[in-house]
């Protein structure tokens, strides 16, 4: 599995694909499908998720690099620019599929206007709920503004059924902090213009009220369970299928194992939500896409592109075969609009959640606008800390902000 | 501290007994001297009354205190290892001061007792070495020097001039004697040598086997053994013995043995079984090239030059005795000599028990 | 006569023996507590491994755990399955490759620590200083370059690669280890055994080396555990069963997506037990004294 | 006189170089390269995720260094971290180590108890602490609950001190079996007769300790030493695992930066300066244990 | 092999040179043996003769053959190490076994040898014992067995029955000694027991500070010594040395300190120095208790006995005299004796070179 330069096909064509491990067993499955039709073999390495970018950056540097592989939107500008991946333009039915899929999901695939990937999968936040403890305080309705979920969560407490009714995944990791953005863009603002100038403390306040929000919902009112700061995703998960929490943020996606009595305590209590605003209205949220991407070395393109057109394209029936196979098996999110309506999927929904909701989210959000800015990753991890310095109290939210911007300056300055 | 005692002592390793059952009691200020074969014991003895060892019974007293759960460094004892065990990361100057260091001696006071210990050693020139680039008899100079350096209880020495040349080993002698002197303290000393145990000891016990077999001074040992393994390990070249009857003829008893007939000054006892074993050291006999009354028509068998003596050996009807005989001695190989025997030097032996016949 | 005391006259109470099992004893539960918790976890369903108050002993206790990984088929079902059909395979090569590194290791140092120990040589603190040096450098630093040196060499997901370079890793560690233990070893041993006509192998083999045992096995121990727990370069020099070790299989059972607890606790169980089986057989050697009784001096 | 004649051996100097050269062959065979590279690389601008960028810019990312408040609060950070770390380390396993140097019962069991930690990969060593200290569900607090120590389930790792505290007790649980085999190992060479002397010459059971004990383990200690600080200056894993690096800066040691630069920011050029600075701290370190210690305790039996 | 020879061979350590520029060859079949003061440079001899210490200047030859470069294991020699250097790994069986293995002898020969010396040596009940779980002098014979158990050109013995009792040092004795003849190899022996180096060595080799003083048969070193130094160390208790003047009176000389005058056989020659010391040995001087012409009246200072001998220490006008005589010595402190020399057994030194005048 060592070839001499990149790409790494080897004489019989198969195509070397990478891809984290989520569900490897799933998907080496469903490619022994794609081999039985298409007579093209794939040799399949699922690696460590927690290292995925790493490994694949170091194989690529090596040149040992896949044929095609999974890539997250937020590496998409980074590989491009280190030439790992070569565009999709122009290719037979990339096109079709960025017509099918919803607009916020194209423009995370695309990089210098080109497009760069078909879609994995995708998913954006929104507010989830405990149901059953709302109404045990009382409550009958989500709220729609964070005020209003402050208000209801003080009534929560209050009604000593919690001592924190809302948890949030706030320790560092790697992995971005989905709920920070979908704060921001549910209030319907921004921390960078689209030139990725940051505007969080200038000209767009909603950043500075969102985490004036958050300090006191963590401190004065002691809403926000002060654990967050060393809670990961799955945690989190834990304790809402736990009954713990009656509120978080996080992905659509989620509910499926909260709503899922085989593993959740909580199932069928689960609810999502809109993204609460500062004011209330309706505004947006945040979205993240993975994709299939093609190495710019690969010697088997064709096989290649077969390959990527498999598993993230449109089939002969103008379906997408393999995002449905991911939302029937494990409830994935798709790009593909067409998907909210087809009935067996919304079938498969609506036992986790509202299909109306569902479709809803997916129309409003978008992604993040710096995520083709060389010093994302860096910008991301400084906001993670200064949003822990917010949550514990260190930090005032007019400061968090001008140092939010004052890193970015920094790492502008640093990649020019 | 002072008497030590040791009631019913034993030491088993592993099922063996090495010291058994002992009791022996040294009274204070006193030198006594543990000899014994190679392995009976002696340092097991010393390591138990130093707290090295635990006794796997009886117990152990200090002027009548018991000590048995006491350790070592509890104890106020002083000991030179058979093995040295010097300090290989100190210096010959930290090795020697190290029990002083420990006792708190002020510094000025332990550089003053290393240096005039060192100078009674002959090593002051190699107070800044360490022990590996020290030769054998350097090495146990030190391990000497450690012991008597200090202020102690009881001083423990367990074969300390083995590897000295005699004139120092002469030297050595005379300063342990002086410091036993000069401290008053009780002195348990164990040597292979006969010199050394004969001229140091107030008392000497004999050990064998993990059994004391007599506790006395020298000369009691020397010329009254308590039985016929005692008279044969004090003494060297060691005793003669001789296996016979005993006849008693009007006021004379006659010792007969295939070899020779002696007679014996006053009455005398009978073995158990009959028979006795007869002793007599081959510094008591005496060579004459002419017959004398008496004397044992024999034929020279060697003889060895011991430089002031002769070690002769004679044979008598197939046995042989050893005599020593001041240089110089010229017969040769099977010449005839008679040999004659000190009658009050005699000694008498059961010879199934052993024992000496009084 | 007198009578044999076999009563002592003054039992005094053993404070070292006391003293000796209380801290045997709190050291224990430091070091075993933590393990006992993912032992329990590993027989545990998963909500029962997440339930407060913690059930120190299951209450229902399972092996499904376990049996995901000799029934690769039920291994399907589980979120990381396939993590769970290589564990078998991971915990083989581990061996292989700890063990591997461990001799090799061994037999390198030990040339170079019996200069150290026993050879006045020029540049003998530096050089020993120089060996640290390359041990210096972080990983992290170095692995785009080494595994670059790797595929050069075509040895990507073999053994061989992992082998080298944990013995890269562990070799100037193990040198520094060794040259005391070889220092503490009379050096008449040595003489003796020329004097008995060894040449200086065999007195390594027949006379040092087994005198030196305490040390060589702490040495073994150290690369065994150093190749063992290895992640990063084991992650980027491996890719498939073939190599792959504990650890970057492992790993696979924490995702993002799913943190299996329990099957990780059981991985984590089975990922323990080798090396400790091995410790168990060589911990006598490790607290045997050494030379004793053999010079005088 | 005749001359010396016949095979010269080799001398001690050619002896030592021969015995030297298998060792020195691997090393140099397979890290010379790669520490030679990360070198130069850090005299670059390389960031992989600019690769046009990449340019040769001599000792740009080290002078950066001294005004880039992430490394010096990272710094401060791991310093920090070495000393309570190596401090605990080496006065546990130190007694640790006396303890299993002794007779008693259980002494095999209690050996292999504490080469557990070492067995335990990084990965699930992480973790199992994680599921430890876990503010919802963890052992620790279910455990402190149970024993009356608290009320109800606190979230250690949230302030900056407990996480810094916790983290490092994890580590030491980690880095603990090393020593004590080094050090035990270290023990098991020292004549039992020495202990004899010195017991005779009234040195209780600590002074025992210094004047014989500590003597003779210098330089297992020394290899401690630099071990442990080199491992505490690159602790990673547990740390990542367990808080990421906080809350805030906390936790954000060096070692961490250094991996986040290299393989999530993908700048090479900076992340091998880290490494270099830490290559050189710890070298520093290391030369400064051995200056104070290696002449001292080198003797020999 | 067989003859050993050294030229011109010195060592020095750090700078200190501890052998000096030391000839000396040793016969094929041979029994030489080393003696000399604690660090005169014996052991440091024989290890370079065995190949573990390389001389600093000077060439070693066997049979004529140089092995300055010649490792330990190519040379051929059997040695016993002062410190024992016992293999700590293996069990007396095996480390007395371990060179015969070495050489490939077969198993059940190997089994047969160690078994007899074994015997011999009178630990064959240890044999399956590790060296820590025996006595010193138990250590001591296993280090002899290994030595003596296999062939060898040459045999090395330092200090070899050092810690043995006067029984079984007799009995180790007679049997290196017929390990000698029967082998017919060169053995060459350090020791620091004056009765083992005359008994069983062809020649004496005597050493100090590095530098032989004398090489010659026993009876030619003690009677014959080459210097003050080898007069007074070889000798237990030592010579007496008496310095004065020598005066020559018609066919006698007279030697006059202050203490005494003592009339000399024949003539002799002066010291450099127009003084001479005079030595006699213990042994040649008679003590009587009534006045004996020639004889020097002196006051009994100390009697120390030895067994079958006393050692009475004289004083005569201020200087000490030793005299051994045989027991019984009844005379206490003070008492008069008078203090006959045997002329014929008079010594005369130079007092500033020490070499002997003859
Ligand atoms: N490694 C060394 N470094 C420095 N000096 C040494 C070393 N080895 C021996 N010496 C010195 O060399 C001299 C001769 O030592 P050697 O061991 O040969 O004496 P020896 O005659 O055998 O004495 P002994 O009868 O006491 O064993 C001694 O003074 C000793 O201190
Ligand atoms: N650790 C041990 N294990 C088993 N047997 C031992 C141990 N130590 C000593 N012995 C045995 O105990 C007996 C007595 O030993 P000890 O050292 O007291 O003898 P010793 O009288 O001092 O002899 P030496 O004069 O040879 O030094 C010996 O036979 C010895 O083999
Ligand atoms: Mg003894
Ligand atoms: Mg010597």
């Amino acid at each position: 599995s060592n070839g001499k330069s990149g790409g790494g096909g080897s004489s019989d064509g198969s195509v070397k694909f990478e891809g984290w491990d989520y569900e490897a067993a799933l998907v080496q499955q469903n490619l022994d499908n794609f081999t039985k039709t298409s007579n093209i073999k794939v040799d399949y390495t699922p690696i460590t998720s927690a290292q995925y970018v790493q490994k694949v950056v170091a194989e690529f540097t090596g040149g040992g690099g896949p044929d095609a592989l999974y890539v997250y939107d937020d590496s998409l500008a980074a590989w491009v620019e280190g030439d790992y991946l070569q565009p999709l333009d122009g290719l037979p039915g990339v096109d079709a599929v960025y017509d099918a899929i919803y607009p916020g999901n194209a423009e995370a695939m695309m990089y210098g206007g080109k497009r760069y990937g078909l879609p994995y999968y995708t998913d954006s936040n929104c507010l989830i709920y405990n149901a059953e403890i709302l109404s045990k305080a009382g409550i009958s309705k989500p709220p729609a503004s964070l005020d209003e979920l402050e208000a209801q969560a003080v009534k929560i407490k209050n009604a000593g059924l919690l001592q924190y009714p809302i948890g949030l995944p706030a320790q560092l990791s790697d992995t971005w902090w989905a709920w920070v953005w979908a704060l921001v863009y549910g209030s319907g603002g921004n921390m960078f213009d689209d030139q990725q100038a940051p505007i969080m403390n200038t000209s767009d306040h909603v950043t500075k009220d969102v985490l004036t929000w958050l300090q006191h919902a963590a401190n004065t009112t002691k809403v926000i369970d002060p654990a967050s700061l060393q809670l990961l995703p799955v945690p989190v998960d834990n304790a809402m299928k736990a009954n713990r929490y009656a509120f978080t943020i996080g992905a659509r996606y989620a509910l499926r194992d909260y709503n899922d009595p085989a593993k959740s305590k909580a199932a069928g209590k689960m609810k999502m939500a809109l993204m609460p605003s500062l004011d209330g209205k309706e505004h947006g949220t945040i979205s993240n896409t993975r994709l299939y991407a093609l190495a710019k070395d690969t010697e088997v393109k064709d096989n290649a592109v077969k390959l990527l057109t498999y598993l993230g394209g449109l089939g002969a029936d103008n379906k997408p075969y393999t995002a449905r196979f991911w939302f029937l098996q494990r409830g994935l999110g798709f790009a593909y609009k067409a998907m909210a309506t087809d009935p067996e999927i919304v079938a498969a929904l609506k036992k986790f959640a509202d299909p109306a909701v569902y479709a809803h989210l997916a129309e409003i959000a978008k992604p993040r606008n710096v995520l083709g800015v060389p010093w994302y990753t860096e910008f991301e991890t400084e906001m993670h800390k200064v949003v822990q310095g917010v949550l514990s109290n260190q930090t005032q939210p007019s400061a968090a902000v001008d140092s939010l911007a004052q890193t970015a300056g920094t790492l502008k300055k640093k990649y020019s | 501290m002072a008497e030590v005692r040791l009631e019913g002592v034993s030491k088993t390793f592993g099922g063996k007994t090495v010291v058994d059952n002992l009791d022996l009691t040294v009274e204070d200020r006193e030198f006594l001297t543990l000899v014994g074969p190679s392995g009976c014991g002696k340092s097991t003895t010393l390591r138990m009354i130093c707290g090295l060892e635990r006794a796997s019974a009886g117990n152990i007293f200090f002027d009548g205190k018991p000590v048995s759960w006491l350790p070592a460094n509890k104890r106020d004892v002083s000991m030179v290892f058979q093995s040295y065990a010097l300090y290989p990361h100190k210096t010959v100057r930290q090795n020697i001061g190290f029990a002083l260091k420990m006792m708190r001696v002020p510094k000025a006071t332990i550089e003053e007792q290393v240096r005039q210990a060192a100078r009674t050693l002959d090593i002051e020139d190699l107070l800044d070495r360490k022990p590996r680039e020290l030769s054998g008899g350097q090495r146990q100079r030190v391990a000497l020097g450690r012991a008597i350096v200090r202020d102690a209880g009881a001083y423990l020495l367990d074969e300390p001039l083995s590897n000295l040349d005699a004139q120092l080993r002469v030297l050595m002698r005379a300063e342990i004697k002086r410091l036993h002197v000069d401290v008053a303290r009780t002195f348990i000393y164990v040597t292979h040598d006969q010199v050394e145990a004969m001229t140091m000891s107030d008392r000497i016990a004999v050990m064998r086997d993990g059994v004391i077999q007599q506790c006395a001074t020298p000369e009691e040992i020397y010329e009254h053994p308590a039985n016929r393994f005692v008279a044969s390990f004090m003494g060297s070249p060691p005793m003669n013995f001789l296996t016979g009857d005993l006849t008693q003829e009007s006021s004379t008893s006659f010792f007969r043995s295939p070899a020779l007939t002696q007679a014996l000054p006053g009455p005398v006892p009978r073995g158990s079984s009959g028979q006795v074993v007869l002793g007599v050291r081959p510094e008591y006999i005496t060579l004459s090239t002419t017959p004398v009354d008496g004397h044992h028509p024999g034929k020279v068998f060697v003889a060895e030059p011991l430089g002031p003596d002769v070690l002769v050996t004679v044979r008598i009807e197939g046995e042989l005795i050893r005599a020593r005989v001041p240089t110089p001695f010229r017969l040769g190989h099977d010449s005839t000599v008679y040999v004659g025997f000190n009658p009050h030097r005699l000694h008498l032996f059961d010879p199934t028990t052993g024992a000496a016949l009084q | 006569m007198s009578t044999v005391v076999k009563i002592p006259l003054r039992y005094r109470i053993p404070w070292k023996k006391i003293a000796l099992y209380v801290l045997a004893v709190a050291f224990g539960l430091y070091l075993v507590l933590p393990f006992y918790w993912i032992v329990a976890m590993s027989f545990m369903h998963e909500v029962d491994a997440i339930s407060v108050p913690p059930h120190w002993i299951p209450v229902h206790p399972t092996l499904e755990n376990y049996l995901g990984f000799v029934r690769p088929d039920d291994a399907q079902q589980l979120v990381g399955g396939r993590a769970v059909s290589e564990t078998p395979y991971s915990l083989r090569n581990s061996l292989i490759v700890a063990t591997s590194t461990a001799v090799l290791n061994l037999v390198l140092a030990t040339f170079a620590a019996y200069s150290f120990s026993r050879l006045k040589f020029r540049g003998s603190q530096v050089l020993l200083v120089l060996y640290l040096l390359t041990r210096m450098v972080p990983g992290i630093a170095i692995i785009i370059p080494f595994y670059l040196l790797m595929r050069s060499f075509g040895l990507l997901d073999t053994y061989l690669a992992l082998i080298l370079s944990y013995t890269t890793f562990a070799l100037p560690i193990t040198i520094w280890i060794l040259k005391d233990f070889f220092r503490s070893v009379p050096r008449e041993l040595e003489e003796a055994a020329r004097v008995d006509r060894c040449g200086w192998f065999r007195t390594m083999w027949t006379v040092f080396l087994p005198v030196a045992a305490p040390g060589l096995v702490a040495a073994a121990v150290f690369a065994f555990m150093t190749a063992w727990n290895e992640f990063m370069f084991a992650l980027f020099l491996t890719s498939s069963k073939a190599a792959k070790t504990i650890p970057v299989v492992a790993a696979n059972f924490a995702t993002d997506f799913n943190t299996q607890f329990t099957v990780m606790a059981a991985a984590g169980v089975l990922a323990v037990v080798p090396p400790l089986v091995l410790a168990l057989l060589f911990q006598r050697k490790l607290v045997q004294g050494m030379a004793a009784g053999s010079v005088k001096g | 006189m005749v001359a010396f004649t016949e095979r010269r051996p080799l001398g001690d100097n050619a002896k030592a170089w021969a015995l030297n050269a298998p060792a020195m062959v691997v090393i140099a065979l397979l890290v010379a390269y790669p520490i030679g590279y990360s070198f130069y690389v850090s005299l670059q601008k390389h960031n992989l995720k600019r690769p046009r960028a990449k340019r040769f810019i001599g000792f740009d990312n080290y002078k950066a260094l001294l005004s880039d408040h992430a490394f010096l609060s990272a710094l401060k950070v791991s310093a920090l971290f070495v000393l309570v770390v190596l401090g605990l380390t080496v006065v546990l396993a130190l007694i640790l180590a006396l303890v299993l140097n002794e007779r008693f019962r259980g002494r095999g069991l209690l050996l292999s108890l504490a080469l557990l930690p070492w067995a335990m990969p990084g990965v699930v060593n992480g973790l199992m602490w994680r599921t430890i200290f876990d503010a919802k569900t963890g052992a620790l607090n279910g455990l402190l609950q149970q024993l009356g120590v608290i009320d109800s389930y606190h979230a250690w790792l949230t302030s900056g001190t407990g996480a810094f505290l916790f983290t490092a007790l994890a580590q030491v649980w980690n880095t603990l079996p090393f020593s004590v085999i080094i050090l035990l190992a270290g023990l098991s060479t020292i004549p039992s007769e020495l202990y004899d002397a010195a017991t005779v010459d009234r040195a209780g059971a600590w002074r025992r300790f210094t004047q014989v004990t500590v003597p003779w383990l210098l330089h297992p200690l020394l290899i401690v030493l630099i071990l442990e600080t080199m491992n505490a200056f690159r602790a990673f894993d547990t740390i990542y695992v367990l808080t990421g690096g906080g809350p805030g800066d906390a936790t954000t040691t060096i070692a961490l930066l250094d991996v986040q630069t290299v393989l999530t920011f993908t700048d090479f050029g900076l992340g091998s300066a880290y490494a270099w600075v830490i290559t050189a701290i710890t070298l520093l370190i290391s030369v400064g244990y051995i200056g104070l210690l290696y002449r001292k305790g080198n003797f020999e039996a």
